[in-house]
């Protein structure tokens, strides 16, 4: 009973500083992304070229795709189903 | 004749306890739960095998020298098998939606007061007769309620490999259970009028803030925990090869190939503690009782911070997302979204839930770290 | 040659327990696909909606075999795409 | 010069040593089949490659701390490679031909009659000057005769493992040589009638049925032969996983990277038992000769069966379709449809021969198990 | 409180030394020249991870039980990771542009002056007190002068495995600055008009010619050099399974899944070895300089040797694609083009360059095996 | 310093007996491939079916990329190529 009671302390005690810590370390990770990633973020914004090549790569695809309209859709699909036998985004978190 | 007597006193039939007939019935009640439940079937189908196959008789699959054996000890009781799907699982988290609204980190802070409160239960449970836990043993335990495989597999590894069998089977049936379990508490715990609450739709993130985040995790990580420094730090690397773009062969196939194949050695590794002797006792009813009792408390512990915060705050918070800070990701914040639609058919909760779960994982792996280093 | 001879006997055994075990047990094998599976077969027939996409599946299959322009530029493109993704030929000798 | 000489003195030509050379030529020999012969190139390529480095004067592959060693000692004398690619051929096996027409196990079982004759072949081999097969040996040698890779080196790695290069090698060869000895045998034990035999077009299987065999199998296996789980358990947990429809991406690992990673490293480790001590002497002639007999006797009894089951059943059973029962799938059922077309161009016998065709798979499964049993 | 004083005891911060806080620092530099500066991505982005992980306090991730430790002694002080590495490169070279013009092989040769004189050199910094470099060291410093990764990782863990890290972070830094390193020289030491000189086209090279080529490499190196023949026999092993047309699927995953999960592991079991005692020392700065040492005379020498062949030849040859001869596949190759272009806008010396850069990675493979056989 | 003299002399020695080791084996090979090979390229070129599928293939991409109306024996051969490197559904059982 003693060894029980002490138990209980220590599992108390590891319940309060746990949490504490628990909110502590997150919160500073609040801070961390308010101070050092907004500011990262406003003196590295997406380079206009990433972007415009982002677009080029989309066009790309389009031209790689056939630019038939019709095409389009049916790549997609065609694309969907084979994410879906080989990649499964969004099954795939359950791996853990 | 001399060669059909020996071939008998072979069978399975001539050599079976009682204890390992159950354990494979387990295992087959596992395999039916992935199959035809479709609960978390990536692990538990690997799992439930391993399970039938080291309780074969004669078959020395857990033995020295035995294939599960030999998964077992490279595997799991090195760290090095969740450690390698942890990474995976970085490589495919994406942290927009929590660095667009830094706030739900509190969500996933709240949501772990379900482990910590499980590890005071675990302790309590001890009054039963038959039941001993130690502290070591109820840290094990009281992880489950951070409804992240690996970790809940990588501490039980370190504090408690006697009960790994248990804490996983637990770990992997609440996290398919959530769309079950979670709901009710829920709905108990917001009013309508919550439930229905819009959240503003999140900024832009930029790549830089990708990149730079699970760098800034991991430096925090170091400073102030560095026993969660395995599981953050394999999880971050894996984040970083899928945010920097320069290294995406590695990121894919982290994300691919190399989690596939850890995974089903992993199933296969972690069913070979389900035997007979560990898994069927008193202890392992306490482990799946206190299981269910950590998801719900920190379902509650996230819902109720979620609406304190939409108290305080100058931006409505929907208390409902506060439910997926116990990770379980993406299946918590689906439900979110789902309990959210019922409320309002034009409430698309996904995204905004996206943040508190990923939260969460993290939330644990600290939580994992602070009972390493506590504990351990 | 008293050792040889033994060695014959327990050959000869073996060859024999081995054969009727392994008829034994296909035979076994017979039975339990005769009964079990079969009623299983019957209790859970393939449900209707499976059947729709099984014949969906079949058909697409059917498509790419047999040339309908839509669906197979489609596979081109995921082909394609699959290479850019996987293949990456020109930054591969990088990895070393 | 000192320098000029020490570089001489660790040259290959300085210290070549006859057997090397001709191990060379030998595996040389498997480079030209697999490539220029179309030999079961996954395997050989790698084995006979594997044989020239291990046989490389000074560079020490297969000695402690070489590559070869590692691999051998970590992949093949535990086991795990042959486990790992029986998983992976699990995974892509169909067995609907099987169970749309369960009979056909019949003549997989009868085909492993090559094994059993051809242990006892082995025994009288020693009446030979110079060959020494204990049962343990022989029953290494016969399992060729089950013409399943995986399990031929599996056995040979538990029973014998200084035949085992000897042994994979015949496997291997014998399994490429198959469109050449069977269709002999086939047409002296049939007539012409017999080869244009038509066969009634097989029922639909269900899902569940494809679901529920593998563990049919393995729960029998458990019971009646505990010995041959590694094997049948392996090819279940693949098929299974195939099967279940809820774990695709795993099954696609292991029907791809997995085994294909497993098959490089397994032909190493294999290549690496081809030294000169262990392959040049008369008892490799003796396994080679051996092996042809084993593939023969085994084609000839799956034949015959077929031919008594045509007579018996009510349903007509084409006996060609015997001689898949020796598995070496799907080269021996393709064998079995181009005899048959031979004889009746409108006669498609590939689906039937696919039914005997995986039954020699388990069929050779479960005489390895019992091999085990008994002599292991 | 006592247990929150645990808690800060069991910080990074209560226990950081300055050496780990400096190397952590070096490590998120090699993650920033990855990334930002696409220095060798895929090797330094996990090297730079594994250096942060090493350097953590108290979280022994390169203790005996650690991850890095496992990933260290199961994959690097082996071989196997640089090894298996190397086959995946194989399977990725095409030898095609080297058969079609064999001179250029000289150029390959040429180029591994800059290993022997930085050899030389190595031995000459022993005069500066503080660094002792043995015979052994050196060779293993030398060998950055062949700009090949995994050669270098293979050779420093043979003969220096303590200086590892530091020959690791060299090799892969100069080869990812090869693009700057390399022009001034080259244009130092050809006019213009040599710059301008255009090749003839390349013959065409048959199917057979590149199956026969890796064979034919591999028995010279087992004649006149077993110790290279576990880099060359892999590197020829991969190359073969490429080129025979049999086992594309075993050259497909050599060539992707295979080398990347390999990569992952490499650079952290690489990164491992930054430890603070190992790195921060003079020493390092003496191999980081000789590195450079050793690039520029590998450079030099190649578009030397390319002049004087320019001149003895009956057909012309730009010396710009002798400095492809130092490897660093294909970025050598690259610069010569580009610097070609410079000077003539109509000559592509691309195709011309990868011969003598695919030369230089056998060369440097040579270069290491005689290391191995005179000072291992 | 006698030692480092020592040290000198055998690097020295090194890097002589290296370059003269690595420009003769390299040399060598030089001979394989003018002798050995060249000889092999007469004796067994390239099978004219081997070429005309190469040409083929060749067409195939520009097609391709170009979205010419051949587009289906394009995606013909793209797609049993991608079966070949990828699945070989026939041939993988041979794994074993
Ligand atoms: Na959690
Ligand atoms: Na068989
Ligand atoms: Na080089």
């Amino acid at each position: 009973m003693e060894h029980l009671n002490q138990l209980f302390v220590e599992a108390g005690t590891l319940m309060f500083a746990g949490m504490v810590f628990v909110f502590t370390f997150l919160g500073l990770m609040i801070v961390f992304i308010n101070v050092v990633l907004k500011r990262l973020a406003i003196k590295f914004p997406d380079a206009v070229i990433q972007t415009r090549s982002a677009r080029t790569n989309q066009k790309t695809k389009q031209n790689v795709d056939g630019v038939s309209p019709n095409v389009v859709a049916a790549i997609t699909s065609a694309v969907t189903q084979y994410r879906k036998q080989h990649n499964q985004p969004s099954s795939t978190h359950k791996t853990k | 004749m001399d060669s059909l007597n020996k071939l008998w006193l072979s069978t399975g039939l001539a050599n079976f306890e009682s204890g390992q007939v159950i354990m494979m019935i387990v295992g087959c009640l596992l395999l039916y739960l992935a199959i035809a439940r479709n609960f978390e079937p990536l692990l538990l189908l690997p799992m439930g095998f391993g399970a039938i196959l080291t309780n074969i008789p004669l078959a020395g699959f857990s033995e020295v020298g035995g294939l599960l054996h030999f998964i077992y000890y490279a595997g799991i009781d090195t760290g090095i098998f969740p450690l390698i799907i942890f990474m995976g699982v970085g490589a495919m988290t994406d942290f927009g939606a929590l660095i667009a609204n830094p706030k739900t980190l509190l969500l996933g802070a709240a949501a772990q007061f379900g482990i910590f409160a499980t590890l005071f239960g675990a302790i309590a449970l001890n009054a039963i007769p038959g039941i001993e836990f130690t502290l070591k043993d109820a840290s094990a335990i009281a992880i489950i309620g951070g409804a992240d495989g690996p970790t809940a597999i990588f501490l039980a590894s370190k504090l408690a490999p006697e009960l790994l069998g248990a804490i996983a089977v637990a770990a992997y049936s609440y996290m398919a259970l959530v769309p079950i379990i979670q709901p009710p508490i829920m709905r108990a715990l917001t009013t309508e009028d919550e439930r229905k609450i819009e959240m503003a739709q999140l900024r832009p993130v930029t790549k830089i803030e990708k990149i730079v985040f699970p760098l800034g995790v991991l430096m925090m990580t170091i400073f102030f925990l560095p026993s969660a420094t395995p599981l953050v730090g394999m999880f971050c690397l894996g984040n970083l090869m899928r945010e920097c773009g320069v290294v995406d062969r590695l990121s894919s196939t982290a994300q691919n190939e190399l989690i596939n194949i850890t995974t089903i050695f992993l199933g296969l590794g972690v069913g070979s503690k389900l035997s007979a002797e560990a898994f069927l006792n008193i202890e392992t009813l306490g482990i799946l009782g206190l299981g269910a009792v950590a998801f719900s408390i920190g379902t509650a512990s996230g819902v109720l911070m979620a609406k304190l915060m939409n108290k305080l705050s100058s931006t409505p918070i929907n208390p409902l997302i506060g439910a997926a800070g116990v990770s379980a990701v993406p299946m918590a914040a689906r439900v979110a979204n789902k309990v959210g639609l019922e409320a309002n058919p034009h409430n698309f909760l996904l995204m905004h839930a996206m943040g508190p779960n990923v939260a969460g994982v993290l939330g644990s792996a600290v939580a994992a770290g602070i009972l390493l280093a506590l504990v351990g």
